[in-house]
This record gives C-alpha cells, structure tokens and sequence, in this order.
C-alpha cells in the first residue's frame, strides 16, 4: 500500500551538525502517528524537511506516494501537507477570520488579485467563519489574534492549517504552554478531525501521547531508535533510558 | 474600518482641501503640483514599504526613469501626455520585473543596500548615457503637448494643478483598491509573519515581486508628471536625495496609511518650502529639529494623529 | 509697486554647494553696498532662494515660478549650475523674463531661450584658450583628467581642441567619478604616461582641495606640469590647498592680482568685511548686479524684458576682472582670459598672471 | 527575617493594576508554588519582584531592605534570578555567550551547567536563536544560575522538556535548597507536578491570593485546588 | 605598467581601505551592536573633524595631541546626546531611528555651518604627513603611512574590546531582549551609553584623521554616509574584523579599477555593493540573527 508520508535516508544537515541522520519513516494514510524523542534530537528538524520549509541535505520525501523530495514547501501545501509550528506563527495584528482567510486565498488561488475588494470574496470569507465555528473559535472570529489568550492562539494555529485542506497535518508540539485542561481540550478536537485525515504529531506530554497516539516513533541523536505501538514504546528500557526516565508512563487506557 | 475613512471620508477631505488651495492660494500652484507629485511618488512606496514590508532606498530609480521616459519620448517627438504618462508606468514596471528578483531576495538589511547600490548604478549609467539623457545637464528642450490635444501647461500652473491632482487622486484609489484586495491581504500576512506565508504554501517571492512591479510603475507615474509639468528631466530625479527624502516623508506620515502618507508628504515639502524662504541658509536647523521633534511628539506618523486624540478625549471623559 | 525692480536670486544656499552659493550672495550684497540700493529712481530688491546645488533642476524651475509669479521678480539672477539653468529656459521664453546666469558654465545654455545672457565664463572659452596657450609654450604633451559629468566632458573636449590645433599631442585622457576624493590611481596612470603636463578639471570644493593635495605630493619631482581651469585653484580655496598649488598653472577670468583699477575699489569694499580672498564666484554676482544697474539707468527704470534685453546685448562693462563685452548675437559674455602660475610663499598661496589672452570669444558658438 | 517579603504589594502595567494587594514571604531553604489560571497575574507577580513592571502601592523587600526604587539590573546583582515564561534566549548570542553573560562568580560556573545539561556543552558554539525549543529552556535556565542567585523565580521551567530531564532538573532543585539555602519560586501549568516539588503553594485569581497552605495540604485536598485553576 | 606603479597604486589602495575603515567603524558600534540605525554619525565624524581644525589650526595644539582630544570630546558629546535623547529613540521602530538621525545630521550640519560658515575649512597637517615617502620605488605619504597604522591600532584594539571581553555580547543581549538582559544583572542603560559613546568617538577619531584627505565642510554629515553604511554592510553590521576586511577590499578594488579599468570607476564599488548583499546577506561575518 501507498503511504501517506514515506521518508527514505532523510538527512538534513547544519553545517557540519546533523540534525536528520538517515531517517527511513512510514507513516500510513489516516493514521495517528507520534514523533517522540529528547530535546535536540531532531524532531522539528525533521518536520522542517518533510515539510520543505528547510530544503533537506539528502535522502528522499514521498508525500502521498509522488516524490517531493526537492519540491517547494509551497509546492508540498499544494499536495495536501501542512504543519503547524511548536512556537506559535500567526499573524498577530490581523483578526482570527483574516488569519485563517489568509491560508483559503492561498489554496483557491485568489491571493494574486489585487483588483477586486477583499469584502467581494464571499465564499473565502464564509468557509473561514465556518472553520472557526468548527474550531470552537467562532465568538473570536473578529478579534485581533494578538488580543487572545495563549490557548486559543494555539487553537488559531491548527485552524490556519485545517484551512489549507490538507490530507496530511503534521503537528509540532500542539499543547506546549497551554495549561492540562486546555491542552486535553486541544488534542480531542484533534481527534475528532476526520478519519482519512493522517496525523504526524510531535509532543513531549506523555499523558497525550499515549493517549492519542496508536503508533509512535523514537527519535534521538537525528536517528529512529525505535517504533512501535504506544504499549511496546513504553516497556522499552532504551527509550525509558533516553526520554521517559524512571517515572516511566503507560498507555493509558 | 479604516479602509473604509481612507475611501470615504479622508478622499473627499483632500481633494476638497486642494481645490480650496487653488482659488485661496493662486501663486501657490507650482508648489501645490509639487505636493501632489511628491505624495503621488510617496503612495508608490508605502505600497512598497508600508505594505509589502520591503525597505528601499533606491526607490527613485523609477521616479527618474518615468520623468526620462517623457524627456526622451518628446525629444523624439511622442508628446501627447497621456500617452507618455502611460509609457512611463510600462516602461518602469517593466524595468522593476527585472530588477524584482535581486531586490526580493534576502532580508531588510540586504534589501536597503541592494536597492541603494542599484539606484547608484542606475545614476552613474545615466550619468554616462550622455547621448540619452544629457549626462549632468539634463533634458530641457523637449516639447510636452496638450492634454487631450486641448490644455497646454501654462506657466501659471493651472494645467499642472489639475493634472497632477487627477494623477494623485487616481494613485490614491490604485493604492487604496491593491490594499484592501486578496492580494493586499497576502501582503499583510507577508509582513507579520513570512515564516507562516510560506508555510501555508503562499508565493511569497512572487507577491513581493508583483508589489515592487506595481510600484515601480506608480512611481513612474510621479516621475513622468514632474518631467510634463516642468518640462525637464536630469539625473537627480533618480538620485539617492529623492529615494531617502521619500523615505523620510513615509516615516513622517506613518507607514502603511494612505491619507497618513499624502499628509506626510504635504507636510514634509511644504515645511521644506516654507522654511527654505524664510532662511535659504539655514533652513536645514530647522527641518532636522522638525524630523527629531516628530519622533518624540508623532510616534506613529501623522497617521497615529487621530487615535491619539481619540484616547486623549476617551481619557478626559472617564 | 512702481518704484521696485525686484531682482529674483537662485542659488544653491545650502548643503554641500553652500559655499559657492553664499558668494554669489556675497558679491550681490557688496554691490549694492557700494553703489546703494536705488538705481534710475527705484528701489532694487533682491528676493533670494535656495535651490539646493545641482541636484534640483525642477526646483529651481519651480522657485524661478514662483520669483516671477509670486513676488513679480523683473529679472532673475542666478543659476551656479547647467542643469538648473537648463530646466527654466522654457519659462523664461514664455513668461519673458530676463535671467543673468551667474555661473553655470556650459557653453550650450544660452541658445536654449533668447532670455538668457552670462556674467561668469564658458568651460569652453577658459580651457580651449589655455590649450592653445600651453601648446605655443613649450608643451608638447598632455594627459586629461576630468571629472565625468557634461562640464568636465566640455573641458576636455575644448582644452583638447585647442592643445592640439597649437600642435600639442594628448597622450591619454581619464574620466573621474564626479565626487571621488582619491585620485593617487589616476595620478599614477598619468604620470606612466610621461606627458608634458597633466591638464585636470573637477567640480571645486572638497574635491578639488583632495585632487590638488595628492596631485602635490605625486607630481613632485616628476618634472610633470599640472594645467587646471581656475576654479579648481580658486583664490578662496588655496589656504585649505596649503603648498599645492606651487607652480600649478591655470586659466581664468579673475584672480586676485588683476590690476584694474575697478578691482582695487572692488577688493578694498570685499576686504571691509571679509578676511581672504574673494571668490571669483563673489565678483561674478557683483557684476551680474552691475550689468542690472548699467541697464536699468540705460532704460531709465524701464524694466520691460525687451528693454532690459536689448541693453543687455553689446553690453560692455569696465569690470574688475577688466573689460567684458556681452556679444549682441550670442548674449554670452566675451573677457579677458589670465594664464596664472601658483605660488606658496610666507604659508599663503596665490595664482599669478603670466600672460593675457584679451577678449575671448566663447569659442564653441 | 524573610528573604524577600511583599506587604500589601500592588503593581500592574499603564493603567491597568494586575496583583492587587498580595502579601507574601518566602524564606532561605523554602520552595513555593504559584498556581493559577491563564491571565491570572502570575508572569506579572514574576515580573513585579523583578522589577519590570510598574509598582503602584505597597512594599516590597529583600533581606529587610526595601526594594521599590532598585532597578532591575540591581536586582538581579542582589541575587535575584529569573527564568522568564517565554525563554526569551539571546538569538544572536552563542549558548556559551548566552551564559557567560550571565556569569557572577559563585556555585555556578560554565563547567558546573554543562554537568547539569550535558546537551548544552554539545550545543555550545550553537547561536541562541537556533536551538531546539527545550534546549532553550534548558539555556534559559542555565543562564539564570550562572548569576548564582539567591531566589530562584522560575515561570513554567519543564515547558517542553524531555520527561527525563524535567526529573533530574526536579531534583537538582531540591537539592539546591536542602544544600544550598535557595530559595525557589515556580510558576507551573501541572499544578500536582508543582505541588510535590515545593514546600508551601498559593494559588491566585485576578492578581489575588485566593488559597494557601503546605504543599502536602493542598495535595491531599487536591479539589479545592482544582476549583480555582480549572478553565 | 610596471610593478612599482602597481605596487603604489596597492598602497593607496590599502590607505584608503584603512581611512575607510577607521572612518566607519563607529557606525558597526552603533548599527551593528546597538541596532540603532545611526545616520548621524557623520555628524559625529565631522565633530571630530571640526576639533581637529579649531584646536591645531587656531589654538596651534600639536596633531597627536588632538587625536585623543577628538576621540574623547565626541565621545562625551555623544553620552550626553545619548542620555538626553536617544535612550529614547532605541525602543521605537527602525524608520523612527531614521527620523531621528537623519534630523540629527540635518541640524548638526545647520549648526556648524552657522559656528563656521559654509566654506571648506583650512586643515593643518603636520609636516611629516605632507612628506612625499619613496621605498623601492614606491610612493606614498606619511600621512597614508600614518593612517594605516592608525587603522591596525583601531582594529587591535576594538578586536581585544569586543572579542576578549563581553562588552560585544552584553550589547547584543541587550539589544536582543532588553528585559532579560536587566534580569540577569546587566545595567543595559549604562551599558547602552557607553557603547554609544564608543562608537561616537570611533567616528570623531575617524572623522578627525579622514578631514586630512576629505575636507571639511557643513555637508560632511550626510556626504560620506553611503561609503560609510557600505562597508558597514559588507563587513556584516557589528562585526570589526568583517568592517576591516570590506574597508580594505573596498579600498583597494576602487583603486586598482581606477588604475587599471577607469572607464568602469563610477560603477565598481556600487557593483560590488549590490553582489555582496546578494551573495553574502550577512555581510563577510556570517552571523546572521
Ligand atoms: N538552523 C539551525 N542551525 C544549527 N543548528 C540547528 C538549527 N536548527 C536546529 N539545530 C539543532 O539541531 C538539533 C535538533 O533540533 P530540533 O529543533 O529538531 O530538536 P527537537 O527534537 O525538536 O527538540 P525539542 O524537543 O527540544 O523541540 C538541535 O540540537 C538544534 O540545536
Ligand atoms: N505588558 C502588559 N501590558 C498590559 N497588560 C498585560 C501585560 N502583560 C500581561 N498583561 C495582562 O495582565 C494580566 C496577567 O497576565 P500574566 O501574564 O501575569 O498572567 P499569567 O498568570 O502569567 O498567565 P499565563 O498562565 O498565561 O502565563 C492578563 O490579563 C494580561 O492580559
Ligand atoms: C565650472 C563650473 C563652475 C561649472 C558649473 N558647475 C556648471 O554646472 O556649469
Ligand atoms: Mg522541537
Ligand atoms: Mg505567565
């Protein structure tokens, strides 16, 4: 079967520091897969070159089976992948509405018209209040993103890459500096995104990765040390080791 | 909202302002044309710098190409104005798509040199195309013909005043219709966030290219009314002194608001003319304690003028 | 009013041409305080504006407007630079105004309107006249540097034109940025040459004190004469030049040593309020007043443009500088050409004549 | 007498007043928690002992003294030491750059945080700005102890850390305190984590203390806790 | 063409690059650690430049003398303008900085042009720097001999300030986070003066040993800025040795195309200008922020 990511080699190096090593990943279509690994160990170093948003150093990219590997990231949104990114990139002085208007100009193609009036863009304007509804950030709509609190900035952040209507969402750290209540909020609405939709999501609380996830990948030093469902991954000694340490963690149920 | 005030309150604003000037002020008219040129030139690069957030201190380049477009078309005997107006707006947004590419590559900092070493360039090559365009000495003998086959340029200004006020008013919309387009919108993103632009597959590069084409060929526009309505054209008109001056007055206006700009730049030349008579020796002591006075009284240009007084009056009445 | 004849003044009053414009001033201000304000029973007002140097055409169209539209200028007076005088011709023509250029130095300026006349000089007046001097005196070869722009290409082209027709061989010719204050590259390229002399025009100012300086330092000792225009070695300018100008030759319409009797008078009423040397810059806006006052008492206060320009044309004055005749055809001025040697002595320099070529002609019209 | 004492202490920003009377101590040896909602003036609290933000009423002193007219930097040179919420690493400063900055002498030198976050030393000649996020936490934390401050004030410190470091990081802590006589102040998001690290906990709303007690209280009666930070 | 010409023409090169550079450098203090975008300061240079003229010309102190005196006296002119005013100007926006500076240039060169007048002023130079220098044949001056020594003892020392202290790095943290950088204990207003101060009197010492080649006049402020922000800029803003390296390489590429190719002179350095920033965005140091 095709997947919808598939890494062969992918190595991105800075300078003479590798940050990717030969990373050979699979994630299949509609699946809900977790990037975990110690700090530094490369994982949004390997977002950034699935991503295209740093050209990789060597190796290839399949996005959906076609390769990508030298592809502009922009040429990667236009085949169904988008990201979102482990410090918040919004656009802070525009409203929740233009922020996620700003990504449906993109995909239908209008952001080059620049004679005709922004209010004149009905349909953009209506898909981006129902993403919002559907984000739970209808009532922010016309607020200026900066005026919001944290989690909901972070809310804004997942709804600007739903509005690309990708087939692939690849999340970097989703719940970081949002408060427990609120970042168990964040990931059920992940959840309930669509089926078909495939999930790459990096995140170091545990509590949300073994319950979201159903496979996980290892990370550390740029390379895979492991895989495996989130059971196997907990019992694994190297991985307690390296990332969990003693307190350990344990699917939850 | 504001979008709305710069279309249908501050318009109307100033061109009622300008024609109050015409019959109060009649000897006024050669400044006036100036003012309106000036600014015209001054909306092109907001669009570039207010806008697009790309920083250019060579933005004169195109200024002088449109005032050199119209010397060297009517020396040759092309002087229907509207014809050469038009041909300096093609002809600059052209030049701009070429030099788009080196210009829209690397960051502020790059952009600001890059723009600076090309306007030189640009400078020292008309300087050198005697031939074309009069080395230092200019282009003066060149006809400029009637608009519409009908008015001539009198040397009271009168044509002058009305012309380069259409030209302004028509840049006006340009630049206020681009801004507030889809496009517009990207260009905002582009300037909040680039990182995010391309990361929702947006072309950046391509938009900030297309913004330095459309602006360029505005700039045209300023250019080729100065080159009709004086009837001249030389090489300061594509000099460094212009490109920062219009800097300068954006900064003075408030970047990135179209009526802020036009007041910038009424503001700034008209400040120059006024004090320049009153002490052709040391008028610049005063234009320098102005631009410094403005930064501690207007933090926000011009443009930040009526917020301020609206928090002013908020606070009074609380 | 009916008892004013309001003079309009263009200069370049501030930024880095400030200098040159407050002399034309200078000179303007040292006429009517010798000879007073009043001529043919009216006031003589003088409006001034700044146009910014060279870099301003359309602004000094504009103010030249503004003199004629506003404060009912009769005459303009001005002008230090081509373009700038080259940017009213059109206006002068249609509004009929007279406009004594008081500097700007292009031959071709006068043809653009039949408003114009000159009180300064034309690049090529001074330097084909001293090309042809060098030749018939001992110099067999020259090497050009200018400055690259349309005057130093004027220069070049006129000092060449008469260096060779007197049989003079020019080795080699150097185009120079206009602002470059380095020159040892260019200095070193002439010297390789091995000519008779080098002959250098630029811009004056910081420039000129920069070329005179490193030209002092590497000609020394190389037997290689150095030929400039006089403004280059302007009399104001030689204490910041200090020994440079040794042995520099140089032609020119005016240096502090003429000796005429209207310059004695003219010096003493300079050095009443002023330390140094004059400008020549100072003695052309003294007599660009003077030729106002000589037709104003001709016309009787008439100041209607075609009065005014018909006394303008074949206008001969007794200036400080010695005679000079505006040429009735040209409307451009004919003088006295001094060929003048520099000298340091006592830490003060000065340009001496050597020989005097009487009423040149502006050999290009 | 307390290390550093707030009485009846009210700051905020422009106009707006965000704690607004709090009173606290802390002592040599002492761990304190600051739990609380989002927005709820815990950064500010932070902020306020710093200095950075504006002092409205109320005193605040440091070993007796008081501290309302100090500048921040003096401050920091009297041993306060901050680890602020948003890292806020120097991005064009190398990681050795980022600490020697910091550095007074004392406990911590490079040596001693390169021990501590073995990462960094690896990172060293890295700029700032080009860390991934936990390094720059753990950056962020290094640098504070090189200026080896007497109280530590820490706003959400295990953001983004690996679960292993997030341990040895807890446990470094509490041996600095036993040891070393610090004094900790944590601003945390995981409110049980926050509570087993530290001795006594206050939880605020709207710039307020609302709830104190020992942290081993406030754990057994986790409800009443939850109350006030739950969304 | 002949080797000892060329050699001369590299040394002018080389003393022009070293002008250059000592004449810029303030601004890498005050553009490249400060990040504020100091368009005044060739007011700065032309203070230095007139100290230079009133105290050797008029009062007839010694030349070396005065170079100290340059150095110091602006760069107390420039902490007491810092103090007063710019402190202020920092936290706003960039275009505010050039507002600001660009108003500054304007009224400093207003003021000495009321104090001085607008004419070139008379600059004397000792007599061992008018002396023509001839070694193997090639020729030079002592005051280009002076200059380049000048220019490596600038270099040592800025190199020794900023690299073997934190001077530079607490500069940079403060400008990266000014907040932060008081937590950790850094006096960032103090520190901020000083290094204000620094650069003002790197461009007064500057101004004070180029007026000798470049004259000296009102328009100074503004007629040197571009040369100046260009090897600012290809050197990497901030960085000392980076300045060095473009001034020298500027220097010597405008005199060796002046030599051998002067029909392109006018084009040279602009060229090189628009190739560097393409090519080398940040400037010959790499570190990019
Ligand atoms: N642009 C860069 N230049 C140099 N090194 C870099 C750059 N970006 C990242 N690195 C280094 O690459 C390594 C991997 O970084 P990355 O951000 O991918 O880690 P991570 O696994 O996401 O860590 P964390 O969990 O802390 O976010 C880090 O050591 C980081 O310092
Ligand atoms: N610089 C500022 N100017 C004005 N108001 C501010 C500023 N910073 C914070 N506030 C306001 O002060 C209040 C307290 O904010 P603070 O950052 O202290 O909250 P917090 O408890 O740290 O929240 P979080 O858990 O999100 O970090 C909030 O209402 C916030 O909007
Ligand atoms: C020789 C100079 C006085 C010429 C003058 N600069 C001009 O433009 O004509
Ligand atoms: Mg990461
Ligand atoms: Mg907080």
């Amino acid at each position: 079967m095709s997947f919808a990511i598939e890494t062969r080699d992918l190595t991105l190096r800075f300078g003479s520091f590798t940050a990717v090593n030969a990373v050979s990943l699979q994630v299949r279509k509609g699946a809900r897969h977790a990037i975990i690994g110690p700090n530094g160990a490369g994982k949004t170093s390997l977002v950034h070159a699935l991503t295209g948003s740093i050209p990789s150093t060597s190796g290839r990219v399949f996005i959906s089976g076609r390769d990508m590997t030298g592809s502009s990231q922009r040429a990667r949104v236009r085949s169904g992948l988008t990201r979102t990114f482990q410090i918040n990139q919004l656009f802070p002085k525009l409203t929740v509405l233009d922020n996620v208007c700003m990504a449906i100009l993109e995909r239908e193609q209008r952001s080059k018209v620049f004679w005709t009036s922004m209010a004149a863009e009905r349909s953009v304007l209506e898909e981006g209040r129902e993403l919002l509804e559907l984000a739970q950030l209808g009532p922010q709509a016309d607020k200026v993103v900066a005026s919001l609190p944290y989690g909901m900035r972070r809310l804004v952040e997942i709804a600007i890459a739903l509005a690309t209507r990708p087939d692939i969402i690849v999340l970097d750290e989703p719940a970081a500096g949002v408060p427990t209540t609120q970042s168990e909020a964040i990931f059920e609405r992940i959840a309930a995104l669509p089926r078909d939709l495939t999930l790459l999501f990096v995140e170091h609380n545990m509590n949300l990765v073994f319950r979201f996830a159903e496979r996980i990948t290892v990370l550390a030093e740029g390379a895979i040390m492991t895989e495996g469902t989130p059971a196997e991954i907990s019992k694994d000694e190297r991985v307690r080791e390296v990332y969990l340490g003693r307190g350990g963690h344990h699917a939850a149920a | 909202m504001t979008q709305k005030y710069d279309l249908r309150v501050a318009l109307p604003i100033l061109i009622a302002l300008a024609l109050a000037a015409y019959f109060l002020f009649p000897g006024y008219l050669g400044l006036f044309s100036t003012i309106f040129i000036v600014a015209t030139f001054a909306l092109s690069y907001d669009l570039l710098q207010g806008y697009a957030g790309i920083v250019s201190l060579g933005h004169a380049v195109f200024f002088g190409i449109g005032a050199y477009t119209v010397a060297i078309l009517g020396g040759a005997g092309i002087t229907d104005p509207i014809l050469t107006l038009l041909a300096g707006l093609m002809i600059n947004a052209a030049v701009a798509g070429l030099l788009a590419r080196i210009v829209v590559t690397g960051n502020d900092f790059t952009r600001l040199l890059v723009t600076l070493g090309v306007g030189f360039l640009f400078f020292e090559a008309a300087n050198q195309a005697h031939w074309l365009t009069g080395g230092a000495d200019g282009l003066a003998s060149f006809t400029v013909g009637e608009i519409f086959g009908v008015f001539r340029f009198d040397m009271w200004g009168r044509t002058a005043f009305f012309y380069t006020l259409a030209i302004l008013v028509i840049v006006y919309l340009a630049v206020w219709r681009i801004t507030t387009s889809p496009f517009g919108l990207a260009l905002r993103g582009i300037r909040e966030n680039t990182t995010r632009m391309h990361a929702i597959g947006s072309p950046v590069s391509r938009h900030m290219a297309v913004t330095y084409v459309l602006s360029g060929g505005l700039a045209g526009l300023a250019g080729a009314a100065l080159a009709q309505t004086s009837n001249f054209a030389s090489l300061d008109m594509l000099g460094f002194e212009r490109s920062a001056d219009v800097v300068v007055m954006t900064a003075l206006g408030g970047t990135g608001s179209i009526p802020g700009v036009v007041l910038g730049a009424t503001i700034f030349t008209w400040f120059k003319d006024m004090l320049s008579a009153i002490s052709p020796r040391y008028w610049h002591l005063g234009i320098g304690l102005f631009l410094m006075a403005s930064v501690f009284v207007l933090p926000d240009g011009l443009a930040g003028i009526p917020a301020r007084v609206q928090r002013w009056l908020r606070r009074r009445s609380s | 009013a009916d008892d004013k004849v309001v003079v309009g003044v263009v200069l370049p009053l501030s930024g880095a041409f400030a200098d040159q414009g407050s002399h034309y001033e200078t000179g303007m201000r040292l006429y009517q305080k010798v000879h007073g304000t009043k001529v043919a029973g009216k006031e003589v007002e003088l409006v001034v504006r700044d146009d910014q140097g060279p870099g301003s055409g359309d602004l000094a169209r504009r103010l030249t407007q503004e003199l004629i539209l506003r404060n009912g200028a009769n005459i303009i007076l001005g002008y230090s630079f081509t373009p700038n005088a080259m940017s009213v011709a059109t206006l002068l023509t249609e509004a009929k105004i007279p406009a004594i250029i008081v500097n700007a130095a292009t031959s071709s300026i006068t043809t653009k309107s039949d408003y114009f006349t000159r009180v300064s000089m034309t690049l090529s007046q001074v330097t084909y006249t001293l090309g042809k001097w060098a030749a018939s005196n001992g110099i067999g070869s020259a090497y050009t540097i200018v400055s690259d722009y349309a005057p130093g290409i004027d220069a070049e082209t006129w000092f060449t034109k008469g260096f060779t027709e007197g049989g003079g061989k020019v080795l080699g010719s150097d185009r120079t940025p206009v602002a470059a204050t380095e020159y040892g590259p260019f200095l070193q390229r002439a010297i390789e040459a091995k000519p008779g002399a080098i002959f250098a025009f630029n811009p004056g100012g910081d420039v000129s004190i920069a070329f005179m300086k490193q030209s002092g330092e590497r000609l020394k000792g190389t037997g290689i004469k150095l030929m400039v225009t006089g403004d280059v070695v302007d009399d104001n300018l030689l204490p910041a030049m200090g020994s440079a100008v040794q042995d520099v030759i140089s032609a020119w319409h005016y240096q502090e040593d003429v000796d005429t009797p209207e310059n004695k008078a003219f010096l003493e009423a300079f050095r009443a309020d002023h330390e140094g040397a004059p400008s020549y810059r100072v003695l052309q806006g003294y007599d660009g007043m003077d030729m106002i006052y000589k037709a104003l008492e001709e016309t009787g206060g008439d100041v209607s443009a075609d009065a005014l320009m018909s006394r303008f044309k074949g206008m001969k004055l007794a200036s400080p500088r010695g005679p000079i005749l505006i040429e009735p055809d040209t409307r451009d001025i004919t003088q006295n050409i001094y060929i003048r040697k520099g000298e340091f002595v006592d830490g003060k320099g000065s340009n001496n004549t050597i020989a005097v070529v009487d009423m040149v002609r502006d050999p290009a019209k | 007498m307390p290390l550093l004492e707030l009485d009846n202490f009210v700051s905020g920003y422009g106009d707006a007043v965000v704690i607004d009377g709090m009173n606290l101590a802390i002592n040599e040896h002492e761990g304190l928690s600051v739990l609380g909602r989002n927005g709820v003036g815990k950064t500010t609290l932070m902020l306020s002992i710093m200095g950075h933000a504006r002092h409205v009423g109320g005193s605040l002193r440091w070993n007796g003294d008081d501290l309302g007219h100090v500048p921040a930097y003096r401050r920091a040179r009297l041993g306060l030491g901050w680890v602020p919420q948003e890292r806020d690493i120097f991005p064009s400063l190398t990681v050795e750059e980022n600490l020697l900055v910091a550095g007074r002498s004392g406990r911590f030198d490079l040596e001693a945080i390169y021990r501590l976050f073995p990462r960094l030393r690896q990172r060293r000649s890295n700029m700032g700005g080009k860390l991934s996020g936990g390094e720059q936490q753990m950056l962020a934390i290094g640098r504070t102890l090189m200026t080896n401050p007497k109280l530590l004030l820490l706003d959400e410190p295990f953001e983004g850390l690996a679960p292993v470091i997030v341990e040895e990081l807890e446990e470094t802590l509490q041996r600095l305190r036993r040891e070393e006589g610090f004094a900790t102040i944590i601003v945390e998001q995981r409110a049980e984590d926050a509570l087993r690290l530290s001795d006594r906990a206050i939880v605020l709303d709207r710039g307020r203390v609302v709830l104190e007690g020992s942290s081993q209280e406030l754990l057994a009666d986790f409800g009443r806790v939850q109350e006030w930070i739950a969304v | 063409m002949n080797l000892t010409s060329l050699l001369t023409v590299v040394v002018d090169g080389v003393a022009y690059g070293m002008l250059l550079f000592l004449f810029s450098i303030g601004l890498s203090i005050t553009l490249g650690l400060m990040r504020f975008v100091n368009l005044a300061h060739g007011a700065f240079a032309m203070c230095g430049g007139y100290i230079l003229v009133v105290l050797t010309g008029r009062l007839g102190i010694p030349f070396l003398l005065v170079l100290p005196i340059a150095f110091l006296l602006t760069g107390a002119i420039g902490i007491a303008l810092e103090r007063t005013l710019i402190r202020h100007v920092y936290r706003k926006p960039e275009l505010q900085h050039v507002l600001f500076s660009i108003g500054l240039a304007f009224a400093a060169g207003a003021v000495a042009n009321i104090i001085f007048g607008p004419q070139q002023q008379p600059i004397a130079l000792p007599g061992w720097a008018t002396q023509r220098v001839e070694f193997l044949g090639v020729v030079t001056s002592g005051y280009r001999l002076f200059i380049m020594a000048s220019g490596v003892v600038a270099l040592l020392a800025l190199l020794l300030l900023i690299n073997r202290t934190l001077f530079g790095a607490r500069i940079r943290a403060a400008v990266d986070n000014r907040v932060t950088a008081e937590g950790i204990g850094i006096n960032v207003s103090g520190l901020f003066a000083a290094a204000f101060g620094l650069g003002a009197a790197f461009a007064g010492l500057g101004g004070a040993l180029a007026v000798g080649f470049l004259g000296l006049d009102p328009s100074f402020p503004l007629k040197y800025l571009v040369l100046v922000l260009m090897v600012v800029a290809i050197g990497g803003p901030g960085s000392v040795g980076g300045s060095f390296i473009a001034a020298i390489f500027l220097g010597l590429a405008d005199s060796l195309f002046k030599y051998l190719l002067p029909e392109v002179g006018g084009f040279v350095i602009y060229t090189i200008l628009v190739l560097a920033m393409v090519f080398m965005p940040y400037g010959l140091a790499r570190r990019g922020a």
